[in-house]
């Protein structure tokens, strides 16, 4: 076969694979005839979702999605759980085959683009730096030139990468990139400070430390698809309700999360908006 | 020096030895108290088999890698089949526009492909009134039968090839149509010498499902990469050579299989 | 080593078996140097295998080989045998040229790589060699290119391009076509009058009255009867040996 | 067109992105295909030897290779290695540093798997030698070695040039999954453009496309290469 055969076929093939349609419709009523809800979800991620010694998925996330789908469907078990991975669950939700996300979607300017997002569940710090105990940088910028263990598809890495010139190692998931850290692949990891401090408190994890702090706070929230707007009020709805009965705090102690003025806060101004 | 059969008894003896050898290293580990890893292995294994915990449901997991090695292999039977007929058509055109898309999916990467279908394919369609959804586990057995078919296409055109020019003379002389020629002479012999490539493809096909844990697919290479998050660094070398085993073990024979099959139509007058 | 009688090649006794099948119950056989002995039988009688026996390609279960002063069933290793394959040329039915070179270098190929000639000298050798079998200007060729004829020829070339003093003719005509046949032969029978010991498995009977001191037939692993050309296809002795003379001649 | 959106790629980020990809993707392919030849000869020579043990661990090695992912076998290689001691000492913070990178892991994976596919195409190519050939080669005195040489190999070697064709390509292809152990080749840059720019159908089509082309300018240029070594008469594996 000749090369010239091969580009026009790849050309043709791209252009007819180019014709697919996305289908587009009334989340809140598509949600109810099914009877189901289908929210994408972490299951390697605590607190928010992991799976627990029976090999089920639980977590801080996890409780939220139920009692959503109690307040939408009537119960909490009326919801499919999808385990999604940072790179793919904008495209999920985008294309349909999940109706919400939640699993740790922290909120930027260039995903509002493409979606939109709920209220604003948990403040979580940005990105910082798990580095052994006898690491001794505590800047990013002293970081440039580095390779450092991370996360593909996290909404920081060309901030790291063009800002400060860190050279990430990005695997697909997360026990990969601590497992390499721990090989000494990486003289630091980057990831979410709340996972990471979470982290420090293992067994295994002595040595460690968090080196540098987050350079920027980061509210997360769930996310739907653009001009959804019935589907959207209906989740606020549930998720403002959850804060109001103080919900969200007994998950944050259920999933020894250290407490948070954020959550607090929203639980305070729930009831406020109630009254 | 050796006789042949004697000789291939003694090599066949040095391979049980070594697989024995590395059984009864298992059994002791495993069994015997040796190591406390593969008791986590033998506590994950019904997550890694069936994506279920003791449930034993099949929910993912390896079975979900058989699973999509059959529904895929099933859908590129039947395509590889089309594009193999479009491969010998005698319209010029039909010829070269198989023969192109067959050589477009030969050489794209499975991995690649599989990608282009998780974001290609729509999560859901309106057919008459009603809603299918695209899982990604039904996207990934498109994805993985699409390359499948083109192979296929190929075994069957090479098949059909390697029939000897002259049985088409002699079968023309004898008056067959060229419809007749493939059915009565052509097909019967051709089909003898794909099986054994169709089995190979589905080895390799069965392989490649591990690729799916790209697309998200709770199978068992997905499954294993989470579970390793709640395990002992000590604990990862047997977790890994668990999930390699389960793929040699349902590979090997199929491929043996295919190889006696080979060998026997070999001796066929070509 | 001694040789027990003063011909060139003696077999005495031999037998061997594939697997349970008995093809040589007992060969004996003399051949004198410049001798030409054709050997006939039906097929599956175990004449090429008596070739082979010969120059060491399939080793005998019992009895005693001899060739000029090579005791070949007391030679264990391929290694040993390379003197005896240097004495012995041998010609085969499916010609068995390789197919990866030209004709010449077929014919070069063995002189320089094994007896480490000059290869200018070979060089020379092989082109007289070539044109003394009918093929100057197909030096160039590859197997592929060439007919069977050709190609049997040029096998022909290459067995004497190792300067033997033997050549085994093993049914070197079968697979031809009957035009190129003559060709072969013509070239074989030159051989022969050169003085050329000569050994030729054979279907071709009347080639084999032509040029023959000597004729053997065999049948079922035994060498049935013996003579020269005239003696033994006008008179046969064994009623075996007529059945079948009457059913190919 | 058709909806789709390719503005990012005039972001000189992403283009060098890419373009290091492809470079990183051409280093691996062209590393391990010249490993995995080399391991396919040791081995195929290894087994000419006709040693029964040696023939055996042979046997073993490629069916193990053949029959398991070669994505598993580059996690395995990646993370297990610096487990069982692949490790150097940093001589003065003390630590383990893992001996392999993850390229370098890669292509030794890449390369036992081709290797693997490489011995049983070239075990084949010599077997496929006629027994008369050989036979012929040896009336004319050969060594065992000289035969192997002169006469078996060569003929093998044009045998085998197809398979080694579709090895060679097959393992081309393959290279992309080492993006899962963070090789920045082809596919890993890809990943990172579109988990920046949401345009991921775009990207995977474009990946897709520049695969093709270059797997089928490697077809093309080997099956040329056949085509030149073919000895004239004899048709393909004659």
């Amino acid at each position: 076969m000749s090369p010239y055969n091969a580009l026009i076929g790849g050309v043709t093939a791209t252009l007819l694979l180019g014709f697919a349609a996305q289908a587009q419709s009334d989340t809140l009523a598509d949600i109810r005839e099914r009877d189901v809800l289908s929210v994408g979800i972490k299951n390697d991620y605590p607190p928010y979702g992991y799976l627990d010694e029976n090999n089920e998925i639980v977590g801080f996330e996890i409780e939220l999605v139920r009692y959503i789908a109690n307040e939408l469907l009537g119960s909490p078990d009326k919801v499919e759980l999808i385990p999604v991975v940072a790179s793919n669950r904008i495209e999920l939700l985008n294309s349909g085959r999940i109706d919400l996300i939640m699993a740790t979607l922290g909120v930027t300017e260039e995903r509002a683009q493409v979606i939109d997002f709920t209220e604003h569940y948990v403040s979580a710090a940005g990105a910082s730096v798990l580095a052994r105990q006898e690491a001794r940088f505590d800047q990013w910028e002293q970081l440039e030139g580095q390779n450092v263990c991370g996360i593909q598809g996290a909404y920081y890495n060309r901030t790291l990468t063009d800002h400060y010139g860190i050279r990430l190692v990005n695997f697909t998931a997360l026990p990969e990139a601590y497992r390499a850290l721990q090989d000494n692949r990486c003289v630091a990891m980057v990831f979410d400070d709340m996972t990471l401090r979470q982290k420090l408190g293992e067994p295994g994890w002595e040595g460690y430390k968090i080196a540098v702090e987050p350079y920027e706070y980061l509210p997360m929230a769930g996310g739907v698809r653009k001009g959804d707007e019935a589907f959207l009020d209906a989740v606020n709805a549930a998720i403002v309700k959850a804060e109001g009965e103080d919900r969200l705090i007994d998950w944050e102690g259920e999933y020894d999360m250290p407490p948070s003025d954020h959550i607090a806060a929203r639980a305070e101004a729930a009831r406020a908006v109630a009254e | 020096m050796l006789t042949d059969t004697r000789y291939q008894r003694r090599k066949r003896l040095a391979l049980l030895a070594i697989l024995g050898a590395a059984i009864a290293w298992i059994a002791f580990d495993a069994l015997l108290g040796g190591s406390a890893e593969w008791a986590r292995v033998i506590s994950r294994l019904p997550l890694l088999l069936t994506g279920s915990g003791p449930a034993w449901s099949i929910q993912g997991g390896f079975a979900f890698n058989v699973l999509m090695g059959m529904l895929s292999m099933a859908i590129a039977t039947l395509l590889g089949l089309l594009m193999g007929i479009a491969l010998l058509a005698r319209n010029a055109w039909l010829r070269r526009g198989a023969f192109m898309i067959m050589n477009f999916l030969r050489n794209s990467p499975w991995i690649v492909l599989l990608f282009a279908m998780l974001y290609l394919l729509p999560h859901r369609v309106e057919l008459f009134g009603t809603t299918l959804s695209f899982s990604p586990f039904f996207k990934a057995v498109v994805g993985l039968s699409l390359p499948t078919a083109a192979n296929f296409a190929e075994i069957i055109r090479g098949a059909v090839g390697s029939v000897h020019s002259g049985q088409w003379e002699s079968a023309r002389s004898l008056g067959y149509g060229t419809a007749q020629i493939y059915r009565q002479v052509i097909l019967p012999q051709a089909l003898r010498r794909m099986i054994p490539g169709w089995m190979n493809l589905y080895a390799l096909l069965m392989i490649a499902t591990a690729l799916a844990t790209v697309t998200g697919v709770q199978e068992v290479v997905t499954l294993l990469r989470t579970t390793l998050a709640m395990e002992s660094e000590t604990a990862l070398v047997y977790f890994y050579l668990t999930v390699l085993l389960m793929f040699f073990l349902y590979c090997y024979p199929i491929a043996l299989l295919a190889r006696r099959l080979e060998n026997r139509t070999k001796g066929d007058a070509i | 080593m001694t040789a027990r009688n003063q011909s060139l090649i003696e077999l005495d006794g031999i037998r061997k078996s594939f697997g349970g099948n008995e093809v040589l119950k007992g060969i004996s056989l003399n051949v004198a140097k410049g001798e030409a002995v054709c050997i006939i039988g039906p097929s599956g009688s175990g004449k090429s295998t008596i070739l082979r026996c010969i120059n060491g390609l399939i080793p005998i279960d019992e009895g005693f080989v001899r060739v000029g002063k090579h005791r070949v069933h007391e030679i264990r290793h391929e290694r040993g045998m390379r003197p005896l394959r240097r004495q012995v040329a041998m010609v085969f039915q499916q010609y068995n040229l390789f197919p990866h070179r030209t004709a010449l270098e077929n014919v070069m190929m063995a002189p320089v790589q094994v007896l480490k000639h000059d290869p200018g000298e070979v060089r020379e050798r092989a082109i007289a060699l070539m044109a003394k079998v009918r093929l100057a200007g197909k030096e160039s060729s590859y197997p592929g290119e060439l007919s069977g004829g050709q190609q049997q020829r040029v096998a022909i070339a290459r067995a004497l391009a190792m300067q033997p003093e033997i050549i085994l003719f093993d049914e070197v005509t079968a697979a031809l076509d009957p035009e190129t046949v003559k060709d072969v032969l013509t070239t074989i029978r030159e051989l022969v009058e050169e003085g050329m010991t000569c050994l030729l498995v054979t279907h071709e009977m009347r080639f084999a009255r032509e040029v023959a001191d000597r004729v053997c037939f065999t049948d079922h692993g035994l060498i049935v009867e013996s003579a020269p050309p005239a003696a033994l296809f006008d008179t046969p002795q064994d009623p075996r040996t007529r059945e079948f003379l009457s059913q190919v001649l | 067109m058709f909806g789709l959106d390719y503005s990012w790629l005039g972001d000189p980020v992403y283009q060098r992105w890419l373009v290091d990809g492809v470079w990183v993707t051409l280093q691996l392919a062209l590393v391990s295909s010249l490993a995995a030849v080399a391991i396919g000869l040791v081995g195929a020579l290894g087994q000419t030897l006709r040693l029964w043990w040696l023939d055996a661990c042979i046997e073993l090695f490629v069916e193990i290779f053949r029959n398991t992912p070669p994505l598993l076998q580059m996690l395995f290689f990646y993370f297990t290695l610096t487990q069982i001691g692949f490790t150097v000492t940093d001589p003065v913070t003390g630590l383990q540093h893992p001996l392999l990178s993850a390229f370098v892991s890669a292509a030794i994976s890449l390369s036992l798997f081709g290797g693997a596919l490489c011995i049983e195409a070239f075990r084949s190519g010599l077997d496929a030698v006629p027994k008369a050939t050989l036979e012929a080669a040896r009336s004319l005195g050969y060594t065992r070695l000289g035969l192997f040489r002169r006469v078996q190999a060569p003929i093998a070697a044009r045998v085998c040039l197809p398979s080694l064709t579709n090895i060679l390509t097959n393992l081309f292809k393959t290279t992309s999954q080492a993006s899962v152990i963070t090789v920045p080749e082809l596919m890993y840059a890809a990943g990172q453009v579109y988990s920046d720019t949401f345009r991921t159908l775009e990207m995977m089509l474009m990946v897709l496309l520049v695969y093709v082309t270059l797997v089928s300018l490697l077809a093309w240029a080997l099956t040329l290469a056949e085509r030149l070594l073919a000895y004239p008469g004899y048709g393909k594996g004659f």
